[in-house]
């Protein structure tokens, strides 16, 4: 095996648990040790390749500072749909996928106490973290919705199986949800693969979206980059390959009445066909509104769901209640990512038409949910059900910092002029890939911290603990430094993420901006509340207060590298930063050179309908349409009754 | 070594700056390995804030004061100059050469105001008739020498940066000499005073547990570990190079504060008190990120200063611009003569929205103004947290639950002044409208917080009040336009109030018990902690001898704030008169509580004979430090100490001068030298003097010689009483309007997930299953079971049959295969044959 | 026809068709003996026979001097003939262990009692 | 009348001894006379081999068949040779339902056999022009990786071809586990409660 290939070091990396998973299948019943240590053997194994790539040892590298994707492969599929083994890694990406082989370590050791059916827990264990993983990695979008299913089913059991008392009610509940967002996306996935062309796409696009390949060189100029594409086009056009054949021969139709399209599912080429001038997702499909716009909704809710907002949430309580705790480690975690990864690398850069269009209602949905998940949380008496709400609001800043479109920039230096910057944006967007990182240490260390008392005692009301802290001293300090992470204190992971998204909303909208400051206060209350309720206090007031014994060493492994990550992400984020930014930033300026270009076309339409008749212009609608096709009707119509 | 003070300050500072650090680090990890029961731990905490304060000393007096040469004495030594000069203009200020000028010209707006303090004094004056005149010309200041750069960044979006660095000028030295110097004498003394907690088990007399009181290991070394940690985010407040780091410590303080306030957090008043410390101070953050919102969106930057190169130089653009300027140099630029000016960035803001607005405004010429008010306003609302004002001072009088040195360094010397340090720091941002709500929420916290302060009982909780309302003091002086004379009297109150704390400390340490009323005459038993505090208790009145430069420390700092109260309200007159008036009665009220407390406890006969047979003077490791802080308590403001002058010296850019209002026109905020006329001294000082005495001899008579009853007088005044009492009621208040709504809300919307949005799925659910149960029924088990059950029946038939045929012979399955081919390869040919023809 | 057909077996070449039909022939022998005897290695010997009369077809595929132009295995055949030599050779083991178990269960080498596998 | 083409005559002499030696084998009710029957067939078959050109195969069927197989199964019948089995009877029904059989597949495989015309014998010429090439190596080297017979072939058609070196290595274990497993079933047992018979 040539590791140096990225084809198959990636590969190795997403299918290293599931063929963990099938060798367990034949490990005999009744070696539950044995089990368990293989496991995590290839949890860690995992771990170590998704480590790898910080070094060039093998050839297979993700460097920092590059934007574009790295280590892209592709291998053909179902070629007669255009589908595609295509993966890759960017800086939006890969800490996720490192977050998540982190994760499932220290999962995997929380879930020592598991003692029911362990093999089939492992193996379940290990399928939903090559779905995880490959839901990261993959950039075809066919790929990633059989990967998002393949994460959904393990779930289920693991919920469903091995949960709490109401588990078949949450693991129903929480499979429901999800499949709802699945069809959603299937749908959507569906609109977009058949109004796609990929040969609207220039050169360096299909390049960029790894119809071919092109060596990323350091140092070169434009010019020289422009020609070495060239080359690389020419020679893959000339090739024997089935679609540079499909491609030649519907580019080489030059009637227009004939000509075919080349559908794909390839994200990366659906992101610059979205953002093509002439996209096809611009026309009309259903109630005047766009197929982007459609499409955008479908995602949208089908990753909200996952994320998840309000009202979209209700399953998320459940499911981590009556989950086991490794299982609401990955969940909270890991899981959660996936719909904000969606909407940042799915919705917006595919449809940006319509995330300019509907970007208030986004951000909005992420501050009702940071509102709304701080002030359920504040309600609750279950400990891990506050932690679940929690959640909801944590992750209504990444909602938030997505959804946040400021190009306005007022230049110091000359006033009044107007420039496209998109630098709160960009800190918006960082702050919430940020956020969600931080977000899967905090959020896994206090489901973490549930589990080690729920494990001892057995019970979660939080009036009903009290004391911890002079009883299991260690455990409460880890505790309190995780609960803080989850409260944004500064020198802890959470601060930064929060304090980004925060800082850059006020530039779309103060309104939300005000609000979603204002939480700082509940989360605060809450987490508080529960810390006093849990720790504090002079004694214990629940049963079983004889099992309150200190951290085991297993525990105390996981503990230690949550907090000692909390720590050093919260103090030196540019660690992470240095990963993300760059993909997340290029991602940005992308939307945003398109918004100035969309923005010039419609002002310009305006413009040349205003001269007409003037009071045109007065009557353009409140909301203005999303696409300069659908605005010129609407401008038309509107204008009918004047003349 | 390299003394050059852009380089050697921010190392020297960021090293006094980092060891209490790595002292939290190393006690967090083998604190309690550290001598028996963590003892050493202790000693670690106290060699580390102590090197630290010997740092801070070199720093000030090797490396600031050796290349900053101090302001001629002028502003800040007034009583020596008006000792000297009487009255007479001192033209020798040659930094200010215009200021000074105008020093004696008396704001003539208070022509236009027939108030009955004006008096003829002022008529020579007249000339001067332009109420404006103070902003005319250009006599704003220029900014302070300040050293700025940044350590590393935590984050940057093309030109937005979000850093960790520095801005060092002579108020950062002088801070951290102030903040070490009492925080060692606070470690020193908590050496003592924490040592029942080396006690293993400690036995906690306030928590019961089953019917016997808590015993606990003790926990000695957390509580310097907790303690190095505060000083760490303190002196990051302190140092911090912008908005964003003083926000990051600003919320570190806060948490070290709420561990330190629920260091006994067996005790439920300690940790609730501790939760509504951090909760209250978020609700100040929470206005702070607003402010926050505002500036980074309309400036681009936190910075404090501008970018800065190694040699302490501003770096500026090929074009002579700035190149990276900071919030001050945006918003007061040299072309605008440092006068408060929004910028165009700020103004296209605010009125990005509604460009019919920027019209309007740029027509009246407030464009940009209101944002700049919603900045002010917006980060004085974290101070207003910070340091218990109105509304938010709630929480100071409960975080006495901590122990007491943590009282008398966190909760009175250091963090809650860092409140009227931000505003310090911010002041070139505050806009005279945004000055004129700091001091309307000094002023009422001043007062608020004296009369609370007059019946409480618990002699830690009048300490606390005394805290918040000198913090209203120095909020006041502030918003007055007193910039020095506030940040002067912050410094002047962390030594005398922390002195005042460590004695109430000492004696609690000797009666066990905070309530005053089980005390009385410890004076005998404990002669060192009752002097000092005697001092302690002068020098918050403000004692000294009027018109001479001869008092305890707060007699300048106070008279400098109630000079400038007056000057503000002879410019502005009117209902500005009652700045004065509240901060004259909040001095008498202050003598009164003051020496009511001095009064109650150590004089007179003692109340509880038990508790007064226990008392003994503390140990040697607690009273040393009262003495050195009631030294300092004499002597640091004394005008030979040049204190101002070093204040002076930090004077932000453009604020020396005062400024106009814009959204109210009519308000001016008096420039500070002003305040030193001598016709305003004069009845300054007279009036403060006069008030504290009234205050101390009103305690007396009632305390001291008992001539009047003091319950006869509660029961005279029972409603203003038992309002008092309850602390005007604002904790109640306060659940009654926020804290039971929230919980309300809370579970209302736990109950609409349940109740709502689970309902309705449910409901789906249940339809679901109700179609598919007549589904089920109509079609399933008729039609298609139906079909599927015929379908099995003949399958089961069929393998009947073929069971028949399972002989377990093997020759006869050989026959079978032979048959079954054969069959197969006619049908084969058959079927070929067919097709064929 | 008859004649002809042996006249022309001796002065040309046989073919493929020839290789078939004696394959055909031991095939078939093999098959019956498996389903006539009744000792077991009797069977196991029909077996050795139907191996050898398909083997013969491989071989004969795969000759190039029995080539009349159709569709030739080439070195193919020859070593799928070579492959089922040495399975057979492997079958042959175990069945016969199989027999000699059976035997030593049943006491019986009559593939008749073998019917516990009756449907 | 054309000379009598030998290799022809040898190909009828093996194949009648071949044919009338298998039927022996089914005829023979003796096992031990099949065992004896059946060594000649093979041995015959092998001849059949060396006549088409393939002398490796051949010669590999002398000596793992005849050689070996065979030995194995003689072994076989004198470890189970107790007299009531060695003279077996067939009923006389069985024997007409395998007749039946029998017939029915030998029509059908000699018409099919027949039936092609490219099967039936090529030219005489053509076949004496054939030079006479050893297939020993072409095999060795296939079971090796490579495949030499196929040189000439252009290159798109050799590309799907890969030698034998993966079938032998599959043939090799399976033989190696195949023994393993026969010794495990034949090994001798304990019978403590042998089954009752029958």
């Amino acid at each position: 095996m040539n590791l140096s290939d990225p084809i198959v070091y990636l590969s190795l990396m997403v299918f290293l648990p599931a063929l963990g998973a099938l060798a367990l299948a034949f490990f005999p019943r009744g070696n539950e040790e044995a089990i368990r240590y293989t496991t995590l053997a290839v949890t860690i194994l995992t771990f170590m390749l998704s480590l790898g790539l910080f070094f060039d040892a093998r050839g297979v590298e993700f460097k920092s500072g590059v934007a574009e994707m790295q280590d892209m492969f592709s291998a053909p599929w179902i070629p007669s749909f255009g589908i595609q083994f295509l993966m890759g890694l960017d800086g939006i990406s890969f800490p996720l996928v490192v977050l998540t082989t982190f994760l499932s370590i220290l999962a995997f050791i929380a879930s020592w106490s598991i003692t029911k059916h362990i093999k089939a827990f492992c193996i379940l264990y290990l399928l939903l973290e090559t779905g995880m993983i490959g839901v990261f990695m993959a950039l075809d979008f066919f790929l990633f919705y059989v990967l998002w299913e393949v994460m959904l089913l393990p779930m289920y059991f693991l919920i469903g199986v091995w949960g709490g008392p109401r588990k078949e009610y949450a693991a129903i509940k929480f499979f429901l949800y999800t499949l709802v967002g699945s069809v959603l996306m299937l749908i959507a996935i569906l609109m977009l693969y058949f109004n796609s062309d990929l040969t609207l796409l220039n050169d360096e696009q299909l390049a960029r979206a790894g119809v071919f390949k092109v060596e990323a060189r350091a140092q070169e100029t434009v010019a020289e980059r422009e020609a070495r594409v060239k080359a690389a086009a020419q020679e893959w056009r000339d090739s024997e390959d089935a679609l540079a054949m499909r491609f030649k021969e519907i580019t080489a139709e030059t009637d227009p009445a004939k000509k075919r399209q080349l559908h794909t599912f390839n994200i990366l080429a659906l992101q610059h066909i979205g953002q093509h001038e002439d996209s096809p997702f611009n026309r009309e499909a259903w109630l005047g509104k766009s197929i982007q716009w459609w499409a955008f909704v479908l995602l949208f809710i089908g990753f909200a769901i996952k994320v998840p907002s309000v009202p979209l949430h209700t399953w998320l309580p459940d499911a981590h209640v009556e989950a086991p705790t490794p299982i609401s480690m990955i969940l909270a975690g890991v899981l959660l990512k996936m719909g904000g990864y969606g909407i940042l690398r799915i919705c917006y850069p595919i449809c940006p038409a319509a995330g300019y269009d509907l970007a208030y209602i986004v951000c909005l949905v992420g501050v009702v949910s940071m509102v709304w998940g701080a002030f359920a949380a504040l309600a609750q008496n279950d400990f891990k059900r506050m932690v679940a709400y929690s959640s909801v609001s944590h992750m209504g800043y990444v909602v938030l910092g997505l959804g946040v479109w400021s190009l306005g920039m007022w230049s110091a230096t000359t006033p009044g002029s107007f420039t496209y910057n998109a630098d709160y944006w960009k800190m918006g967007v960082n702050g919430a890939m940020f956020q969600m990182i931080a977000h899967g240490i905090s959020s896994a260390g206090m489901f973490f911290c549930v589990g080690v008392l729920y494990d001892r005692v057995h019970h979660r009301n939080l009036n009903e603990f009290g004391g911890i802290m002079a009883r299991m001293p260690v455990y409460s300090g880890f505790a309190i430094v995780i609960f803080f992470a989850g409260l944004g204190l500064p020198g802890l992971c959470g601060f930064i993420g929060e304090v980004f998204v925060v800082l850059s909303v006020w530039k779309y909208s103060q309104l939300l901006a005000v609000i979603s400051a204002a939480v700082v206060i509940l989360t605060a209350a809450y987490i508080l509340w529960a810390i006093q309720r849990v720790y504090l206090g002079a004694e214990y007031k629940g049963p079983h207060g004889e099992a309150l014994t200190p951290m085991l060493p297993r525990e105390f492994a996981i503990a230690v590298p949550l907090t000692v990550f909390a720590i050093i992400l919260g103090v030196y984020p540019q660690a992470l930063l240095n990963y993300m930014q760059p993909s997340v930033d290029q991602q940005v300026q992308q939307l945003a050179d398109w918004t100035e270009r969309f923005d010039a076309s419609r002002e310009a339409l305006k413009k040349s309908l205003g001269e007409e008749e003037e009071q045109v212009a007065l009557a353009v609608p409140a909301s203005l349409p999303t696409t300069p096709a659908a605005l010129k009707t609407s401008i038309e119509s509107s204008a009918r009754p004047a003349q | 070594m390299d003394l050059t003070p852009a380089t050697a300050l921010p190392k020297l500072l960021a090293a006094a700056w980092l060891l209490p650090l790595a002292s939290f680090v190393v006690i967090l990890f083998v604190g309690k390995r550290l001598g028996p029961h963590g003892k050493w731990a202790g000693y670690l905490a106290v060699g580390a804030i102590v090197s630290a304060f010997l740092l801070s000393c070199v720093a000030m007096f090797a490396v600031w004061l050796p290349n900053h040469e101090l302001p001629v004495a002028h502003h800040g030594e007034h009583h020596d100059e008006g000792d000297q000069h009487d009255g007479a203009p001192a033209d020798d200020d040659h930094q200010h050469g215009t200021a000074a000028l105008l020093q004696d010209a008396p704001l003539t707006a208070c022509a236009d105001h027939d108030s009955p303090f004006q008096l003829a004094a002022f008529q020579e004056n007249e000339a001067h008739a332009d109420g404006h005149a103070v902003e005319e010309g250009h006599a704003a200041n220029p900014p302070p020498t300040y050293y700025f750069g940044d350590w590393y960044s935590l984050g940057q979006f093309g030109a937005l940066k979000l850093t960790i660095g520095y801005y060092i000028d002579a108020l950062t030295v002088t801070m951290f000499c102030m903040v070490t110097l009492i925080a060692s004498c606070v470690h020193i003394y908590a050496l003592g005073y924490m040592h029942d907690e080396l006690h293993d088990p400690y036995h906690d007399h306030e928590v019961i547990v089953h019917g016997h009181h808590l015993h606990r290991p003790g926990r000695f070394h957390r509580f310097f570990q907790y303690l190095s940690l505060f000083c760490f985010s303190m002196l990051g407040i302190v140092i911090a190079g912008n908005v964003a780091m003083v926000f990051v410590f600003w919320e570190l303080v806060g948490i070290c504060s709420y561990f330190l306030i629920g260091f006994y957090f067996e005790r439920h008043s300690a940790s609730t008190a501790a939760n509504k410390a951090f909760i209250v101070n978020r609700v100040g953050d929470f206005g702070m990120l607003i402010g926050m919102m505002a500036l980074w969106a309309s400036l681009g930057t936190f910075a404090f200063g501008d970018k800065q190169d190694a040699k302490g130089q501003t770096v500026l653009t090929e074009s002579g611009a700035i190149a990276e300027p900071g919030i001050f140099s945006q918003l007061r630029t040299a072309e605008n003569g440092y006068r408060l000016v929004p910028p165009a960035s700020m103004i296209a803001e605010e009125t990005r929205n509604d460009p019919a607005i920027e019209a309007e405004d740029a027509a009246a010429g407030k464009a940009g103004h209101w944002l700049l008010l919603v900045a002010g306003v917006g980060i004085f609302c974290g101070c207003v947290g910070k340091s218990a004002q109105f509304p938010l001072h709630v929480w100071l009088p409960d975080a006495m639950e901590g122990p007491t040195p943590v009282s008398a360094l966190v909760h009175s010397a250091t963090m809650v002044a860092a409140g009227v340090y931000l505003v310090g720091r911010f002041y070139p941002a505050f806009c005279p409208e945004a000055l004129l709500v700091i001091a309307i929420i000094g002023c009422i916290t001043l007062s608020l917080a004296a009369t609370i302060a007059i019946t409480a009982t618990d002699i830690k909780r009048v300490l606390a009040y005394s805290t918040v309302s000198q913090l209203g003091y120095m909020m006041l002086a502030l918003g007055l336009g007193g910039w020095i004379a506030g940040l002067f009297h912050l410094i002047t109150h962390a030594f005398f109030k922390s002195l005042l704390f460590m004695c109430s400390g000492s004696v609690i340490h000797a009666v066990h018990t905070n309530d005053m009323t089980e005390m009385g005459g410890l004076r005998k038993k404990m002669p060192i902690t009752a002097y000092t505090m005697l001092i302690g208790c002068l020098a918050i009145i403000g004692a000294g001898v009027p018109l001479t430069p001869i008092g305890f420390s707060g007699y300048f700092s106070k008279d400098s704030i109630i000079e400038q109260a007056w000057s503000h309200a002879q410019t502005n007159g009117g209902v500005y008169w009652a700045f004065l008036a509240m901060a004259v009665i909040g001095a008498s009220m202050t003598a009164f509580y003051m020496f009511r407390l001095w009064f109650m406890t150590f004089t007179g006969a003692p109340r509880d004979h038990h508790k007064y047979d226990h008392a003994h003077e503390s140990p040697r490791v607690m009273t040393g430090p009262l003495v050195l802080l009631a030294i300092f308590a004499i002597a640091v403001a004394w005008p030979a100490f040049r204190l101002t002058g070093l204040l002076e010296q930090a004077q932000p850019v453009g604020t020396a001068a005062g400024g106009s209002g814009v959204l109210i026109e009519d308000l001016v905020v008096p420039a500070e030298h002003l305040s030193h006329a001598p016709n305003i001294k004069l009845r300054a000082g007279l009036a403060a003097f006069s008030s504290a005495f009234i205050g101390v001899f009103g305690a007396a008579v009632v305390y001291l010689w008992g001539y009047l009853n003091p319950r006869e007088i509660k029961q005279t005044f029972k409603p203003i009483y038992t309002l008092l009492w309850n602390k005007w009621y604002f904790d109640q208040l306060y659940n009654f309007l926020f804290i039971q709504p929230a919980l309300f809300i809370g579970r209302q919307i736990a109950a609409f997930d349940r109740g709502v949005i689970d309902w309705f799925l449910h409901a789906c659910a249940w339809t679901v299953r109700l179609f598919s149960m007549v589904f089920d029924v109509v079609f399933d088990r008729t039609l298609v079971d139906g079909t599927v059950n015929t379908a099995a029946n003949w399958t089961w038939d069929f393998g009947l049959l073929l069971r028949r045929f399972q002989t377990g012979s093997l020759r006869q399955y050989v026959l079978f295969i032979v048959m079954g081919t054969w069959f197969m390869c006619l049908a084969y040919f058959a079927a070929a044959f067919v097709l064929m023809s | 026809m008859t004649s002809s057909l042996l006249a022309n077996l001796l002065t040309e070449p046989p073919g493929v068709a020839h290789y078939m039909t004696v394959g055909a022939v031991m095939f078939v022998c093999g098959a019956m003996c498996m389903a006539t005897k009744r000792n077991a290695l009797g069977v196991l010997m029909g077996i050795e026979l139907v191996l050898n009369g398909a083997n013969l077809n491989f071989i004969a595929f795969g000759s190039k001097y029995l080539d009349n132009g159709g569709p030739q295995l080439g070195l193919d055949g020859s070593l799928i003939a070579l492959f089922v030599i040495v399975l057979a050779a492997a079958e042959a083991a175990v069945a016969l262990a199989i027999a000699l178990n059976f035997y030593n269960n049943h006491d019986s080498i009559d593939v008749d009692r073998a019917d516990q596998l009756q449907g | 009348m054309d000379a009598i083409y030998w290799p022809s005559v040898f190909f009828l002499i093996f194949g009648a001894l071949a044919c009338g030696f298998a039927l022996a084998v089914l005829l023979s009710a003796n096992i031990v006379r099949m065992a004896f029957y059946l060594v000649l067939s093979l041995a015959a078959t092998s001849g059949l081999f060396f006549l088409a050109g393939q002398e490796f195969v051949g010669a590999m069927q002398l000596l793992i068949y005849v050689g070996g197989t065979l030995v194995l199964l003689i072994f076989g019948v004198m470890l189970t040779s107790q007299e009531r089995f060695v003279n077996m009877k067939t009923l006389a029904g069985d024997w007409v339902i395998g007749m039946i059989a029998g017939g029915a597949l030998l029509s059908l495989l000699t018409a099919a056999a027949f039936s092609v015309p490219e099967w039936r014998g090529p030219e005489r010429a053509a076949v004496e022009n054939l030079p006479i090439e050893p297939n020993a190596t072409p095999i060795g080297m296939g079971l090796l990786g490579a495949r030499v017979d196929q040189i000439g072939a252009p290159a798109d058609e050799r590309a799907g071809m890969a030698g034998y070196l993966f079938p032998f290595e599959i043939v090799s274990v399976h033989l190696l586990v195949v023994l393993i497993g026969a010794a495990y079933l034949a090994r001798a047992k304990r019978r403590s409660n042998p089954l009752p018979t029958g």
